[in-house]
């Protein structure tokens, strides 16, 4: 099959991540935006090893090394996630400016909603 | 139908017998059912008695970190079974044995770190 | 391979997958019924009940299937057919003779490991799609213990695939001696106990515990969808099952006959372990919450570790 | 075209629409399944590609354990059931912009470097287990053993994550 195929696909679900993190507010979704990022760089992995007939593999067995990597990387986002949850009641990552350093209007964002 | 792709090829008719099987089945119920509706046969039905609040009990985050416990393990599976095919063969032996109980012992002090925490307690 | 061949094979996981579980079912209310002093069904068919599942299967069709008018419709019916389906792709890898199964992955191990997986996604539809607090609450409890048990399950069959160094299945019933009785106990022993737990059988039915929680994730269902999710948990034991008997027994080995009569082995073994979690149903209380998390962590999976390592250092030396 | 060029592109179509669905849904759960189907047909994709245990590996760690966890934590952040408003931020225009010049600038730059280039799916070693069982304990084991520390590192975090106040703050019962 043609090695474009897979290539276009990889771009199209990155494009697709690069929006999803910009476009949406809600942190879980953010993360799965990610996800799909993650699984466009693997589509490619796995697409120039069959193409190049790696001897090594090393294009699969790098695309395992991300999936472990992304499993840590979801577990933790999850857990901050749910933390900040329980902590102000809110996962909107525009409204999260706690750490911000100018705007001191808007620090009344973070105040947990009763 | 042979070799690699006539296997997967397999698996997929499968498949796409079984969502034949599921929407032949439901199809059937469609046409085979009564449909007597009322307002009071809608509301759910929980557990008898008519429904307070919403479905938003509290839950608790402990199921989330025993989720994510499972996670950190099952991405050893990603490495357990390719290593079970090779590891007792010429070339790899011991060392490979090592390398995986060093892996697995990293893991193990996971799960201890999980114990002592009290994490693994359900109170 | 002809196109005849192709269709006989499909049909035959079909059928197989359609009929074998009316059978344990059956088999579940006459030993239940013994056990506890009934006769169970005796009506349906004449001979001792027999069609007394084909009636619930044909009642099923004709029931009306209401649809809570706070639930989310779309989830809410498509939750039985993702519970039910994944079971039905394991049947293609498992062979019934030697080097006689539909089709023999090379991976089929983890095949099976990860289509059974998928299975979790739709008790957890059900439990949100129903706007019900019952069901949401047994819908995570069900997740955390299919997640809890998957591990001890995975790590039990890679101490399998160790000892045969394969992970097709017939490869590892083709490996199998029974000396593998005694060296890999431990580890059938917490597959089949981790397998239980997975289809929320009794002991383990704490998602489904009817004096907390109703009936779980399933409280809100109705009809045929109801009936799916029914065949999904017996489906899921011929799986188990049969799993743990080519896994752990030999599969299609028996004492003569093996390339005639290979699947009358498997089958014999199958519902051997099948009576097996029937009896277990009947005869152990429902583990709390608390005691069933611990179960897993503190008990299964230590051991099922200690049976990974026993297995890796015997292959070694051998 | 060959089979394979047929069957990738298939799964491609579905890959892509349901992939649009994950970041356009107006419901976090609905979205989250939508990326089942996203990952599934991505397997698929795998599949053709002579990659199989990879394609296992992306069902069993992907779809049965990281959806999972995010339904999870799409349950426990108290996801409605029925569409939400505020899922997305107001910089839609500017984002929809971003993706498209990413995905523009990728796929022009990438497809035109490799419009010839041509995968021979059946003259390929399958990627079955023994095969990414030699490849890694061969080659890659160093990647391996820092993986499990990364693991290590990660349960830590999430257990302290998720733990800190138990001590100061009774935790919410079921019962």
């Amino acid at each position: 099959m043609h090695l474009s195929l897979a290539l276009g696909l990889s771009a199209l679900l990155f494009g697709l991540g690069v929006y999803g993190v910009l476009a949406r507010r809600n942190a879980v979704a953010v993360l799965m935006a990610v996800e799909l990022m993650l699984n466009a760089a693997n589509l490619d992995l796995v697409a120039f090893d069959a193409w190049f007939k790696d001897q090594l593999h090393s294009g699969q067995v790098f695309a395992l090394f991300v999936i472990v990597v992304a499993a840590a990387e979801v577990g933790v986002g999850l857990a901050i996630v749910l933390s900040v949850f329980r902590l102000r009641d809110t996962i909107a990552v525009d409204r999260l400016r706690m750490l911000a350093d100018r705007d001191p209007v808007r620090v009344g964002d973070t105040e947990p909603v009763p | 139908m042979h070799g690699y792709f006539g296997g997967y090829a397999l698996v997929g008719l499968l498949g796409l017998l079984g969502v034949g099987f599921v929407a032949f089945g439901l199809g059937a119920n469609r046409f085979l059912r009564p449909w007597r509706n009322s307002g009071d046969k809608l509301v759910t039905y929980e557990s008898g008695v008519d429904p307070v609040g919403t479905d938003w009990a509290q839950t608790q985050v402990r199921y989330y970190v025993y989720a994510f416990l499972y996670v950190v393990f099952a991405v050893d599976a990603v490495f357990l079974f390719p290593w079970a095919t090779v590891f007792a063969r010429a070339g790899f032996g011991g060392l490979s044995l090592g390398e995986m109980f060093v892996f697995l012992g990293f893991l193990a002090v996971g799960l201890l770190y999980a114990w002592k925490k009290g994490v693994l307690e359900w109170v | 391979m002809t196109a005849l061949e192709v269709a006989a094979k499909l049909v035959g996981c079909l059928l197989v997958f359609l009929t074998v579980p009316l059978l344990v079912g059956q088999l579940e209310h006459k030993a239940m019924a013994h056990m506890q002093s009934r006769l169970g069904p005796m009506y349906a068919g004449g001979f001792h009940g027999w069609a007394q599942l084909v009636a619930d299967g044909v009642k099923f069709v004709q029931k009306e299937s209401v649809v809570p008018s706070n639930a989310d419709r779309q989830v809410f019916n498509l939750a039985p057919a993702v519970a039910l389906l994944p079971y039905l792709f394991v049947l293609i890898a498992i062979p019934v003779g030697p080097g006689d199964s539909a089709h023999d992955l090379s991976v089929g191990v983890f095949f099976a490991l990860a289509v059974v997986s998928v299975g979790v996604i739709g008790v957890l539809m059900a439990g949100w799609s129903s706007a019900n607090k019952y069901s949401l609450l047994g819908g995570l409890r069900a997740g955390a213990q299919l997640m809890a048990y998957e591990l001890p399950l995975v790590l039990a069959a890679a101490s399998v695939a160790m000892a045969a160094g394969t992970l097709s299945l017939d490869g590892i019933a083709h490996a199998w001696h029974w000396w593998w009785l005694p060296y890999q106990g431990v580890g059938a022993f917490v597959f089949f106990t981790a397998a239980l737990a997975e289809l929320r059988r009794p002991p383990f039915d704490m998602p489904v515990a009817d004096s907390e929680i109703v009936f779980g994730p399933f409280t809100e269902y109705t009809g045929l969808r109801f009936g799916l999710f029914i065949l999904s948990e017996y489906a899921g034991i011929v799986v188990f099952s049969a799993l743990t008997s080519v896994l752990f027994l030999g599969g299609w080995k028996g004492p003569f006959l093996e390339h005639q009569l290979g699947w009358l082995w498997l089958l014999i073994k199958t519902f051997a372990l099948s009576f097996v979690v029937i009896w277990l149903r009947v005869s152990y209380p429902r583990l709390r919450e608390d005691q069933l998390q611990k179960f897993a962590w503190a008990a299964l999976v230590p051991l099922a570790l200690g049976q990974v390592a026993v297995t890796g250092v015997v292959e070694v030396l051998r | 075209m060959t089979g394979a060029d047929v069957v990738f592109g298939l799964l491609g179509v579905v890959c892509f629409a349901s992939g649009v669905l994950v970041v356009t849904a107006r419901n976090l759960i609905h979205a989250a399944l939508w990326l089942v189907v996203c990952f599934g047909a991505l397997a698929g994709c795998y599949l053709v590609l002579t990659a199989e245990f990879v394609a296992w590996v992306q069902v069993l760690i992907y779809i049965g354990a990281v959806v999972v966890l995010m339904l999870f934590g799409a349950m426990l952040t108290r996801t409605p059931i029925g569409p939400v408003q505020d899922l997305d931020s107001g910089n839609r225009p500017v984002a929809a912009l971003a993706g498209l010049a990413t995905a523009g600038l990728l796929g022009v730059l990438v497809v035109d470097a490799f419009r010839a280039a041509y995968v021979d799916v059946h003259g390929t070693a399958v990627g079955d287990g023994h095969v990414m069982g030699t490849a890694i304990f061969r080659y890659y084991v160093l990647p391996f053993e820092i993986a499990s520390v990364l693991l290590l590192a990660a349960l830590v975090g999430a257990i302290v994550l998720t733990g800190q106040r138990r001590a100061n703050q009774a935790a919410p019962g079921e019962h």
